[in-house]
């Protein structure tokens, strides 16, 4: 992390408003880079993150395009092999689906079936994850069904500074990058460094530091593990907090270390508990740090069903800090 | 080879250099086929036999620095292309020779050399990444022409509607072929689509679109040149529908239940070698010992590309998770032609 | 090139500490020779190298607590080229655990090889509580956990540690009595929960014996003397050799005989504690060698300076109170072996020699059998065998 | 040497075995055996250190006039320099 350990000038800004700058700050620095998908030019993106970039960069680099997903996915990896770095934005994960077979079987093979003879630095970003009430075609969190593809990143920045910073380091990457922004975030303020600039991709961070319990999770979790480990704090249990960032590849050195110092992993991810990420990080652990576990490892997913309209029924969909706090203490024994 | 005139020089070299070309593709295939039954070439091994004309009419047209996507059924388009019969037959064996480091196999040969983009065993996946292609010419002016080759099944899918719609509307400089042999494996054309004339299905997204007899090199020659000048000169797609046949099996393993022998003992009458070679004995351009050189010569051409693959070697196992990454060695990102 | 590798010493030892290199690199070493010390939960020990060679490079730092077949040096054998310095490769660093014992170890970099836990059926412990209790010799099914559903937890452990080293006792050279007492608690506790013992006892007339002995002594300057141990010793390591099933190994379900027998002989340690180092070959030794071997491991375990062989070997122990102490003793079989054999003082009785009774000299020897490796009735004629050869102390 | 001298060798060779034994305390008449935890070897191990240092050769049969205190320490004296009993 590039987070300015000096305290320098700091600006108030959303999460949106710090994905936009990352997005302006790309389109100056390299003339190559172009943003290209549903509705980003003239409406100003479905979550206004591009909100004002047609004008300043024109219709040629602030591509709008028609609701062609694979069509306008498979020419940003052909843009890509041809030399331009193309930032392709997927409406929504749901909607990814219908560019999967050219996520999987061209962005992610390419350089494969070719023997390293042609690659594709394409970036694409998308929104993923429940609480809007945006119901079961909106809402889901799919990254973790990505992450699972070898050939491509997977990114999930939670805070100001990597949504700001992530982008250009992606658009560095030789190979494709998938960058989920969560919904919850985008109306997210915080304070921002002033000359925040490009952070690292392949890293965890660890968001608070504890003793008793490693919290190991990522994007609009985050926030609600911080606000579970703040509870359990009060109850004097001192949980550290893992925000993974990089999905793909995992970080293990970071969670291993983790771990090895408390003993007790739970893991929490907005994705459904059955073949989850979750599911992967959790045999991670087994693997590397099972002689260090002291409990089994916790979970906290969203439940097996589909995101359901209702504000009552989405909340208790999706993992919510006291469902956290509850796995915690479970894992230590204080249930 | 690449005159850029929009009529054909019927030279009697040029005559005979498109005859040599099918010939070879269709002599390589053969022994393909051979080596299949030997399992030297395992997986899928589609055959282009009686399409030959295609890629040979079209493919000469282009220059070098202009781009080419194919399907899996892209032999013969790799071979006429200048990708060399040895790597080609390296590939076909896995072997680390391989056009594409034998990573690929028969349906994925690749080569940045030519700018050969691959062969995509996804119907309708690589229209979308010429329609790429074709965006990054035109936000790079290099005023290069996109070939994309495809089969008349991939009509069916989304991303040939989504790909020719983006092309349209942007104004990329992609020269469509549909290869239409008018079977999508074992189902026909007539009961895959409600418009069966596919080129009017291009001329709806306000595509330049034609037909040509694919069994007729010479009228696939003579439309490919119309089409790459119009594309390099309006900046716009083109639409070329080449009906063909395609003569053998679908795949090795096809019994073929779908069409009836003497349907294709027919098709064979007319296929594009022995229509070809009619016509030049008919028209006394080709005389009896030139076709024995043109066979001997690619005879022994294949009889190298053999001997290279046998003696080819298997890439260390330890080395199976490269290339799925970029290695900060080996890098070959955003080759430029 | 071949790697020197922290040995195993025995089924309890997970990990020790190097404190001691004996050679230098570039000393050539012979099969047998002492390198290193190493410092266990038994003590330090001198470790020997079974590789002929010169030492090439160390790959462990002094004061590296590391597992069990970490390699601490490199050899190169002999016919190999020196690498040149410059091209040596830096040495791979030894996932060293933490010195202070207290401590957490670190998790391992990578998956660490496949460890059979300590087998506790019925005690719900976690992973990390495990690893520490069989690392500290902690038996954890003496103990209540604080953790999930019961469960015994790294700190209950910890705690319990604690309580062992809270009253530290007088550590002695390379001794720490309180790691060899939880070392000794665990290997005991294991063989009384995995090996089902038998017991046989057999008095034996001592007579002969300690009249040879006073005879031959009488001649012989203290430094050669013998003990009616170096005869005890000397005769069950004979039988030994006549019945291989109690001269081995029991391990996965099945007994392996041993091909040479190394008696473990017991040795108590002044202020609590025990070993049992092995006398290599016993049954071959003569009475000499055998006394003098038996007096310097005697003299070298209780300055706590074992060679890694020496524990690691045993084939069979014999344990004796000497004439001090008891009449009989039962001991514990030292698991993966399947006999011990234990002398009791010598005594004098009313023994019936040739139709008469009169004062002799006797002696109880008992045995203590792994069931699963041998019956009584076997365990019977190797008793007798033992008391048999101890009527002709002169053909020992 | 004197008696106190003796007493000292006798010390110093049961302390190298018995470090731990405060000797001065032990009765001068104790068996040694129990009065410092030693056992056969450690007692042929204090036979055989007097004998190098001392020069006095002790037979297996004196034993049991060294076993206290005081009887090691008339033993050593009546034979010091005899080199035998």
């Amino acid at each position: 992390m590039t987070q300015a350990a000096v305290q320098t000038d700091t600006i108030e800004m959303t999460y949106r408003e710090a994905v936009k700058q990352a997005l302006r700050d790309a389109m100056k620095r390299d003339e190559r880079v172009f943003l290209m998908g549903e509705d980003v030019g003239r409406y100003g993106g479905c979550y206004a993150v591009s909100h004002g970039l047609l004008a300043e960069f024109g219709p040629e680099r602030i591509r709008d395009t028609p609701l062609s997903e694979s069509g306008f996915t498979g020419a940003g990896i052909g843009a890509a092999m041809a030399g331009m770095r193309p930032i392709v934005e997927l409406m929504t994960v749901n909607f990814s689906l219908l560019a999967l077979d050219q996520i999987l079987n061209t962005a992610a093979t390419v350089r494969h079936m070719s023997g390293n003879q042609f690659g594709v630095p394409l970036v694409i970003r998308m929104a993923t994850g429940a609480g809007r009430q945006l119901a079961a075609q909106h809402s889901h969190s799919l990254e973790g069904w990505y992450a699972h593809i070898p050939g491509i990143k997977v990114l999930a920045p939670a805070t100001l500074e990597d949504a700001r910073g992530m982008l250009w380091t992606a658009l560095q990457d030789p190979d494709p990058v998938l960058i989920f922004e969560n919904v919850m975030l985008y109306n997210m303020t915080g304070k921002l460094a002033a000359d925040a600039g490009p952070v690292d991709i392949d890293k965890a961070a660890v968001r608070r530091a504890g003793r008793d319990i490693s919290l190991i999770t990522y994007g609009g979790s985050l926030w609600k593990t911080l606000e579970a480990a703040s509870a359990l704090a009060a109850d004097g249990i001192e949980a550290e907090v893992i925000d993974l960032r990089s999905l793909r590849p995992l970080d293990d050195a970071t969670i291993m270390a983790s771990v090895g110092k408390t003993r007790r992993a739970v893991i929490v991810d907005e994705g459904w508990r059955s073949g989850s990420l979750a599911a992967e990080v959790g045999m991670r652990v087994v693997e590397q740090a099972f002689w260090s576990l002291d409990a089994p490892i916790g979970r906290v997913c969203s439940e097996e069903v589909p995101i359901p309209y209702p504000r009552h029924l989405e909340n208790a969909a999706i993992p919510q800090a006291p469902k956290i706090v509850a796995a915690a203490k479970a894992a230590l024994g204080r249930a | 080879m690449t005159a850029r005139a929009d009529k054909p020089h019927l030279s009697r070299e040029h005559m005979l250099e498109l005859l040599r070309q099918m010939i070879r593709i269709r002599r390589f295939e053969d022994k393909c086929a051979e080596l299949y039954t030997q399992e030297k070439i395992r997986g899928f091994l589609h055959l282009y036999d009686g399409e030959e004309a295609v890629a040979v009419g079209v493919i000469p047209v282009l220059e070098k620095r202009d781009r080419i996507v194919a399907t899996y059924r892209e032999h013969g388009h790799a071979l006429v292309r200048g990708v060399p019969m040895k790597t080609v037959m390296a590939e076909m064996y896995g072997k680390q020779e391989g056009c594409s480091r034998g990573r690929g196999g028969s349906m994925h040969l690749f080569d940045a050399a030519t700018n050969f983009y691959g062969g995509n065993a996804i119907v309708g996946g690589g229209l979308p990444l010429a329609v790429g292609l074709g965006l990054a010419d035109h936000m790079q002016g290099h005023n290069l022409v996109i070939a994309c080759f495809f089969g008349e099944g991939a009509v069916a899918e989304g991303e040939f509607h989504e790909s020719l719609n983006l092309a349209a509307l942007w104004g990329l400089p992609v020269l469509f072929v549909c290869e239409n042999n008018f079977y999508a494996m074992g189902t026909a054309l007539a009961i895959s689509e409600s418009e069966t004339d596919i080129h009017r299905k291009a001329e709806s997204y306000g595509v330049v679109s034609e037909a040509v007899d694919g069994m007729d090199v010479v009228a696939v020659e003579a439309a490919a040149r119309r089409a790459v000048q119009a594309v390099r000169e309006n900046r716009k797609p083109y639409f070329l529908e080449c009906r063909t046949y395609r003569l053998r099996a679908h795949s090795m393993f096809d019994p073929q239940l779908y069409r009836d022998k003497a349907e294709v003992e027919a098709r064979r009458k007319n296929e594009p070698i022995v229509r070809f070679q009619g016509w030049l004995q008919a028209n006394q351009m080709i005389h009896p010992e030139d076709l024995s050189r043109i066979e001997a010569e690619i005879d022994a051409e294949i009889a190298e590309a053999v001997a290279f693959a046998e003696t080819g070697t298997w890439e260390p196992v330890e080395q199976l998770t490269r290339f799925t990454y970029a290695e900060s060695d080996a890098s070959a990102i955003g080759k430029m032609p | 090139m071949v790697d020197f590798r922290m040995p195993s010493l025995g089924a309890d030892m997970e990990a020790g500490t190097l404190v001691e290199w004996l050679v230098k690199p570039g000393d050539q070493v012979k099969r047998g020779d002492v390198v290193a010390v190493v410092e266990t939960q038994k003590g330090a020990i001198e470790i020997e190298t079974f590789q002929a060679g010169q030492i090439e490079q160390f790959l462990v730092g002094l004061n590296s607590k590391v597992p069990v077949g970490t390699p601490l040096a490199r050899i190169r054998t002999e016919g190999e080229e020196a690498k040149p310095a410059a091209a040596a490769p830096p040495p791979p660093v030894a996932p060293a655990i933490e010195r202070a014992p207290l401590a957490p170890a670190p998790p391992p970099p990578v998956a660490p090889p496949p460890r059979a836990p300590a087998a506790l059926p019925g005690a719900r412990a976690s992973p990390a509580a495990r690893k520490l209790a069989e690392e500290r010799g902690i038996d954890l099914s003496a103990m209540a956990g604080s953790g999930p559903q019961g469960a015994i937890t790294f700190a209950d452990v910890e705690r319990r540690l604690g309580e062992a080293v809270a009253a530290p006792e007088k550590r002695r050279g390379g001794l720490d009595l309180a790691a060899m007492r939880l070392a000794i608690a665990a290997a005991m506790a294991r063989s009384k929960r995995e090996i089902p013992h038998y017991y046989l006892a057999h008095q034996v007339e001592v007579t002969a014996c300690e009249q040879w002995l006073a005879e031959k002594n009488a001649a012989l300057p203290p430094d050669n003397r013998l003990l009616l141990g170096a005869l005890a010793i000397k005769a069950v390591g004979l039988a030994a050799r006549r019945f291989p099933a109690f001269n081995g190994f029991y391990r996965d379900n099945r007994f392996e005989p041993a091909p040479a027998v190394h008696v473990g002989v017991a040795v108590a340690i002044r202020g609590g504690g025990l070993a049992a180092p092995a006398l290599h070959d016993a049954d071959r030794l003569s009475l000499d060698e055998l006394m003098s071997g038996m007096r310097d491991l005697v003299q070298r375990t209780r300055a706590g300076r074992i060679r890694g062989s020496e524990m690691s070997d045993p084939t069979i122990t014999v344990s004796s109170l000497g004439e001090r102490g008891v009449e009989a003793l039962y001991g514990i079989i030292y698991p993966p072996q399947v006999a011990i054999v234990g002398f009791g003082k010598a005594t004098m009785r009313p023994w019936v020699v040739d139709g008469a009774i009169g004062p002799r000299s006797v002696v109880t020897i008992t045995l203590s059998g792994d069931h699963r490796a041998t019956d009584g009735h076997a365990g019977a004629l190797f008793l007798a065998e033992i008391g048999k050869l101890l009527q002709e102390p002169d053909k020992l | 040497m004197t008696d106190s001298d003796i007493r000292k060798v006798v010390e110093e060779e049961l302390n190298n075995i018995a470090p731990e034994a405060d000797l001065a305390s032990v009765d001068p008449e104790a068996d040694l055996r129990e009065a410092i935890d030693i056992d056969s070897m450690d007692f042929l191990n204090f036979i055989t250190a007097i004998h190098h240092r001392l020069g006095i050769n002790i037979p297996e049969l004196d034993y049991p006039k060294l076993i206290t205190l005081k009887g090691a320490d008339a033993y050593i004296a009546a034979h010091l320099g005899s080199g035998k009993a």
